[in-house]
């Protein structure tokens, strides 16, 4: 039990409950129809954790099938059916609507001290946009199936594919203009609804990356759209834009593709990013280290993110030249990913670590995207790649950014702002077990990967009997995998079970810094009483002199032990700066 | 630092009054709606400009096939469109203009005339459509069928018509997508309208959203101002 | 049981020593930086971990000075690999003129190659070891991806336009072949093996027509598939009580079990080998097996040229004349066993066969399926 | 308030303004058209004629854009923020264009002359036994003629 949970409340509790945003009313009709931003992020909790289930499943079904070389029950046109569905839902449903529709909905405006976003109601249609595109792409799946990976390559998908591919793009396509309109919505709110004192260097780092996620959302969405679009047409009209046969350039869509598809790698992880600023700092109890870099390292990494796309293509047969461009920017856009890893550690240097069980998921992100990060190199080095490409090794590569980072700092993230979402308190030795569960589970399931695929086998194989020798990897994988399933599963009951049985969530039950925390758990429907004022600097801790209380609140329990001393034996209070 | 206090005291929803209840004041409002409605334009820039990438792409592999084939569009209905596109722009602005100056009448006369405008350019599209259907001239299998439609000047040039195809794939595409965005306009021009004549203090108490309409309208004329140099007037291979 | 844990693949190009010092550098640096992160983060959380009695003092917030040094070292040493990268690439990207060149077809689902000379192999490709080989790759449909990792060399295979890329194989052997790219459903089945040989054993093969020895007849072809199948345990010399003899059943008249009778001609021996229980000779029972979907037409028509002239072999009674008996009995098709295996896997004689084996509907493990879907 | 709000006081522009910019954009339309009619002369290299008469087009194309959005959209007199947009935008949209620069820089390899339809041209039976180069692209940057 974590220390926050015995002390629940610092407001005498109320003898009748405080109107907020989730008792306000309680007719479905109310949600249906709601523009509060609160629940619109919770309709989409729902929705992206149903798209997540789906997702998953196949991703079982998958590790079923792969345990052994020659398959288990799939037919390959089934098994292709089932990769698709994995890949498309988990990137296009899943990991670039997760944390922006969630945790962005519902914190952006809190953070920054608004009421709402600046449009309501375009946040209302981006909720509907979402859920038609994915019940468009579900029906597809249905009805004909798609068995072109979640890249869409042509001429593939465009001429010789005999599933239903037409559909699917077209549930892409409104899902993307869901993400356009959330991104519009953030740009405006950061831009324009801050509240007094709110400057731009006193946002939560979260807002960062949130801008700077909105800002590639925007630029590059809209391309992948008319993209896709194409492939439609061709498909439809046999426009040959993309198929060689008259004329046309499958290598285009590639570039087109990419132009999109490598940015939207960091909408995924940029959101991430901000996240697990906001954990390490409230969890170490001290200003992040560096605020200014990491911030403009967000900014950078949008930037960075459009020069790169062709690292995707080094032996797709562009040219060598342009080749030779990507990569040297691809080294640099490391960078700055870099400087925050570092960043992230040296806050934790002389800081007042809580371990609880949103911190692990924090430094088990460290920890996942360090190694996520860095085999990328191996990626963005042109010779290197060659080998690794359309290997289990780039398989590796993106899951451990995909699912330890950008899925670690969501669960991180929901666990963090649970109480502030919900008013209740969840069990947090369960969830720091979650925590070890999901982060064994996933190094087993994905460790191997990068073995298995450093020794060649190709990604998207149903069989591997060519190769039988890696069959002992796909095991590991297989069983790792339903570890992280039941870490991944184990949230749902306690968080679930919090909701009937969790104590009353203060205000701010992390004695957490932010202005989300200067607001009743769970908010009123606008937010805030009065419109706050900002007079103090952003993740604005004192270790040493919260140290101190603590150890006075100690020695008033336990008498006799020593105070607070230093090396050099004096005491020191405030000393920063 | 003194606390700008701000109740939340209105309703729920109340959205008939112009200030919503998640801004401050009317300028914040309508600041964030000039910013909302740049962040969209930028959206529709890359929307297209994806396409027009890819028109640049093969109009420079096929230079000579996309030559013979713009060739079969019509100057001076794209030219005449151009002119109809440019004035709808202007009345667009005096609409603006007068919306500024609280002039309900010029500005209502202004917006129907910018409709006016609009619906003169699709009746042209119209016409222009219809003669390249006639013609067989959109995608499929019967584009490569019909030759002779090329016929310039007494004789059939040599072309190679899949790339033909795909010139007019590209033209279909493109002037396509403009056309719908020409209709959108022309729905919410005609709501605008209908919103000024009813008096809607939502529009004739502030002229920023006749403005954000506007901005709109000018993108459109924006995209065919590069259309129609791009599509119509492609100089000879020489 | 470490053997069920390969570490690497085998390195047997130009390309893999070059390769393999880039890709260890890399994972030194990973691990050095993984380790710097991950023991930072374990010292820095146990030490500074909530209530114990540490030096908290003067925390930093800002440093410019450590912020520039982690931004610049990461950066130049990026920019180093960077270096040897790129130049691997492009190292990788320029075929030495005096390389041998083939070329490559990538179709759904199957590599076919092509020798200068016009010799043609299917899902495998004969390189000689120790002279650069340079690969003209073109698709019939899709984009694949020819992958060799043993090798380290892996190029898309994209329709209406060639690709190329080189290697010089440095160590015979027989290494997988993969298609990389996605390219449908039998995308995990297009595949096969790279046979490196030695110069002079691979000018042997390629002078040879892509055999080892001279090509066979189809009569001799015919001889190889009989004894490969077994046909002379029952059907010998001597008719016996499980089978007729073939000697000499060309063109003659036979009588069957149900009381029709017909002459010996290609098409009743044809049908006898796919569905023998049709029309059964008379006196025996239906115990041979039909090898109906077992066998390719090309088959069928080499045992029928074996089988016209059974009778006039030099030695009927054991089935092994001289001329074939340097030629390796190629089983892996029939018993299913794939000598395949990880690494130095096995001299795989190559079969004189040059049609691909049907693909079964439900492959086990090592049983190459390829298709020829020439038909798309 | 937002903290960086600037006063919006919105300039009014006079109609006049408007009616010349609405006379200029008239003018370069017909300019454009009438550049079409004229074959200009190449200036060497990769600058043929039909490249300057292209360029020459689109410069007054994009003449006639900056003055829509200068004036008819009023981003002259709007905050830096509006105008860091506009930037924005048109920045990322050139950005796409270095997809171009692949295939300017692309030498050899390019699209089989032959290739008409997946299948029989697709291999190389067609090139002489041994031979070492294939003919190389017509896909670049460089127009025809």
């Amino acid at each position: 039990m974590s220390a926050t949970a015995l002390h629940p409340s610092e407001l005498p509790e109320q003898p009748s409950e405080p109107k907020n945003y989730l008792n306000v009313a309680h007719t479905i009709k109310s949600w249906l129809l709601t523009g509060d931003h609160k629940r619109i992020a919770i309709l989409y909790l729902f929705s992206t954790g149903f798209f997540f289930f789906l997702g998953g499943l196949a991703a079982a079904v998958i590790r079923y099938e792969l345990t052994s070389p020659a398959g288990v029950v799939l037919e390959s046109e089934t098994y292709n059916r089932v990769f698709s569905a994995h890949g498309i839902i988990m990137v296009f449903l899943f990991l670039v609507v997760v944390i922006p529709a969630t945790l962005g909905n519902f914190l952006i405006p809190l953070m920054v001290g608004a009421r709402d976003l600046a449009f309501p109601r375009l946040n209302l249609l981006s909720w509907y946009l979402y859920m038609a595109g994915g019940t468009i792409v579900l029906a597809g799946m249905i009805w004909g199936g798609i068995d072109t990976g979640w890249t869409f390559y042509t001429p593939y998908s465009s001429m010789y594919s005999n599933t239903n591919v037409s559909l699917v793009i077209v549930g892409i396509f409104l899902g993307g203009f869901s993400s356009i309109t959330t991104g519009i919505n953030f740009i405006v709110t950061v831009h324009k609804m801050r509240a007094p004192g709110m400057t731009w260097f006193r946002l939560p780092l979260f807002v960062w990356s949130m801008y700077a996620t909105s800002v590639v959302i925007i630029l590059g969405t809209p391309v992948i759209a008319i993209t896709l679009l194409l492939v439609v047409f061709e498909r439809t009209f046999k426009l040959p834009i993309f198929s060689p046969e008259l004329g046309g350039d499958p290598v285009l869509f590639q570039h087109l593709f990419w132009f999109y598809s490598h940015p939207a790698v960091y909408i995924m992880i940029l959101p991430a990013f901000g996240v697990q600023s906001e954990l390490i700092a409230n969890f170490a109890r001290k200003r992040i280290f560096g605020y200014h870099f990491v911030a403009f390292s967000s900014i950078a990494i949008a930037g960075l993110g459009f020069l790169v796309w062709g690292h995707h293509m080094f032996i797709s047969s562009q040219s060598m030249y342009q080749g030779v461009v990507f990569s040297l920017i691809s080294f640099l856009v490391a960078v700055p990913s870099a400087v925050k890893v570092f960043n992230w550690t040296a806050t934790l240097y002389k800081g007042n670590i809580r371990l609880q069980s949103p911190m692990l998921y924090a430094l088990s992100f460290i920890g996942l995207f360090t190694v996520g990060g860095l085999t990328g190199l191996f990626l963005g080095s042109m010779g290197t790649d060659v080998h690794l490409t359309n290997t289990y090794f780039i398989v590796a590569h993106f899951h451990y950014v995909m699912v330890g980072g950008t899925v670690t700092a969501f669960l991180g993230g929901l666990h963090y702002w649970w109480p502030k979402m919900t008013g209740r308190i969840y069990n947090d030795g369960w969830a720091k077990i979650n925590a070890l569960i999901v982060f064994m589970g996933f190094n087993l399931t994905f460790f191997p990967q990068f073995i298995a695929g450093f020794l060649g086998m190709p990604r998207r194989y149903h069989y591997y009997y060519l190769m039988p020798e890696v069959q002992a990897y796909h095991i590991m994988s297989s069983a790792g995998a339903s570890f992280l399933a039941l870490g991944l599963i184990l949230p749902v009951f306690y968080l679930g079970a919090s909701l009937k049985n969790g104590a009353k969530a203060s205000a701010n039950p992390w004695g957490a810094h932010g202005l989300e925390w200067e607001t009743t758990s769970p908010p009123p429907t606008f937010n805030f009483v009065e419109t706050p004022v900002v007079t103090d600097e952003v993740y604005d801790f004192d270790p040493v002199s919260e140290y101190e209380q603590e150890r006075a609140t100690q020695e008033m329990v336990h008498p006799g032990t020593p105070g607070l001393l230093t090396k050099d034996g004096e005491l020191k209070t405030g000393d920063r700066e | 630092m003194a606390a700008i206090t701000h109740t939340s005291d209105h309703s729920h929803d109340d959205h008939h009054g112009p200030l919503h209840h998640q801004f401050e004041s009317i300028e914040q409002q309508n600041e964030s709606y000039i910013v909302g409605m740049w962040t969209f334009l930028v959206t529709e820039v890359m929307f297209f400009g994806a396409l027009f990438l890819t028109y640049t792409l093969y109009r420079a592999m096929y230079q000579h096939d996309f030559f013979v084939a713009h060739e079969h569009l019509s100057i001076p209905m794209g030219a005449f469109n151009t002119i109809v596109l440019l004035i709808s722009s202007f009345t667009m602005v005096l609409a603006v203009h007068f919306a500024q100056l609280k002039r309900a009448r010029a500005v209502i006369a202004n917006l129907w005339l910018t409709i006016a405008l609009a619906g003169v350019f699709l009746v042209v599209k119209y016409f222009e459509y219809t003669s390249k259907f006639a013609d067989n001239l959109y995608p499929g299998p019967s584009f490569t069928a019909n030759k002779a439609v090329f016929e310039h000047n007494g004789h059939v040039p040599e072309i190679d018509l899949n790339h033909a195809q795909i010139f007019y794939g590209l033209y279909f595409g493109m002037t396509g997508l403009h056309a719908v965005h020409i209709i959108v306009g022309i729905l919410v021009l005609a709501a605008l309208a209908r919103m000024w004549m009813k008096g809607n203090r939502l529009v004739t108490e502030d002229f920023v959203p006749t403005e954000l309409v506007g901005l709109y309208w000018h993108f459109v004329d924006l995209v065919w101002i590069f259309l129609f140099p791009l599509m119509y007037l492609m100089p000879k291979p020489h | 049981m470490w053997s069920n844990f390969p570490l690497a693949p085998p390195s047997a190009s130009n390309f893999a020593p070059e390769y393999d010092f880039i890709f260890y550098t890399l994972l030194a640096l990973t691990i050095l930086f993984t380790l710097i992160v991950g023991i930072a983060v374990t010292v820095f959380t146990i030490r500074y971990r909530r209530g114990t009695k540490v030096d908290r003092s003067r925390p930093i917030y800002e440093d410019l000075r450590l912020e520039l040094t982690w931004t610049i070292i990461p950066l130049i040493l990026g920019l180093i690999m960077f270096f040897f990268g790129a130049r691997l690439f492009i190292h990788m990207k320029t075929p030495p003129p005096d390389a041998q060149e083939i070329f490559v077809i990538g179709k759904q689902w199957m590599w076919h190659a092509q020798h200068a000379n016009g010799v043609r192999e299917n899902n495998t490709l004969h390189v000689p070891v120790g002279r650069p080989v340079k690969l003209t790759m073109i698709s019939q449909d899709v984009i694949h991806a020819f992958y060799i990792p043993a090798f380290r060399v892996q190029y898309h295979v994209v329709p209406g336009r060639y690709t190329q890329m080189w290697f010089t194989a440095t160590k015979a052997g027989v290494y997988h072949l993969f298609c990389g790219m996605y390219c449908g459903t039998q995308h995990s089945e297009m595949g096969g093996k790279v046979v490196a040989m030695d110069p002079k054993d691979w000018a042997n093969w390629i002078a040879n027509g892509g055999n080892t020895v001279p090509p066979m007849t189809m009569e001799q072809a015919g001889h190889r598939l009989y004894n490969r199948l077994s046909c002379n345990n029952c059907h010998g010399a001597e008719s016996n009580l499980r089978a007729p003899s073939l000697y000499g059943i060309y063109n003659s008249k036979r009588s069957f079990a149900n009381g029709g009778a017909a002459i010996a001609d290609d098409t009743y021996i044809r049908e006898s080998i796919l569905r023998p229980h049709n029309r059964l000779t008379q006196g025996y029972g239906p115990t041979m097996p039909a090898y109906e979907g077992q066998l390719s037409e090309e088959d069928v028509l080499n045992l029928i040229a074996y089988i016209r002239n059974i009778g006039g072999m030099a030695n009927p009674a054991t089935p092994s004349p001289t001329n074939m008996q340097n030629v390796p009995v190629q089983s892996a098709r029939t018993n299913g066993q794939n000598p395949l295996s990880y690494g130095a896997m096995q001299f795989d004689n190559p079969s004189s066969d040059p049609t691909p084996t049907n693909r079964t509907t439900n492959p086990s493990v090592g049983a190459i399926a390829a298709e020829d879907r020439g038909d798309r | 308030m937002s903290a960086d709000t600037q006063s919006h006081e919105h300039h009014i522009v006079p109609v006049r303004t408007y009616f010349a910019t609405l006379i200029a954009l008239m003018v370069l339309m017909g300019l454009t058209v009438g550049v079409y009619f004229i074959d200009l002369p190449g200036l060497g290299g990769f600058l043929t004629g039909t490249v300057v008469n292209q360029t020459v087009a689109l410069i007054i194309a994009i003449i006639k854009a900056l003055l829509v959005i200068m004036i008819f959209m009023g981003v002259k007199w709007s905050t830096p923020l509006t105008k860091l947009w506009v930037a924005a935008g048109f920045v990322t949209f050139s950005l796409m264009f270095f997809i171009l620069v692949d295939y300017g820089t692309r030498r050899e390899y390019e699209p089989v002359p032959a290739w008409d339809k997946a299948g029989e041209s697709a291999t190389p039976r067609g090139f002489p036994p041994g031979s070492q180069s294939v003919p190389s692209n017509n896909i670049n940057l460089r127009p025809r003629g």
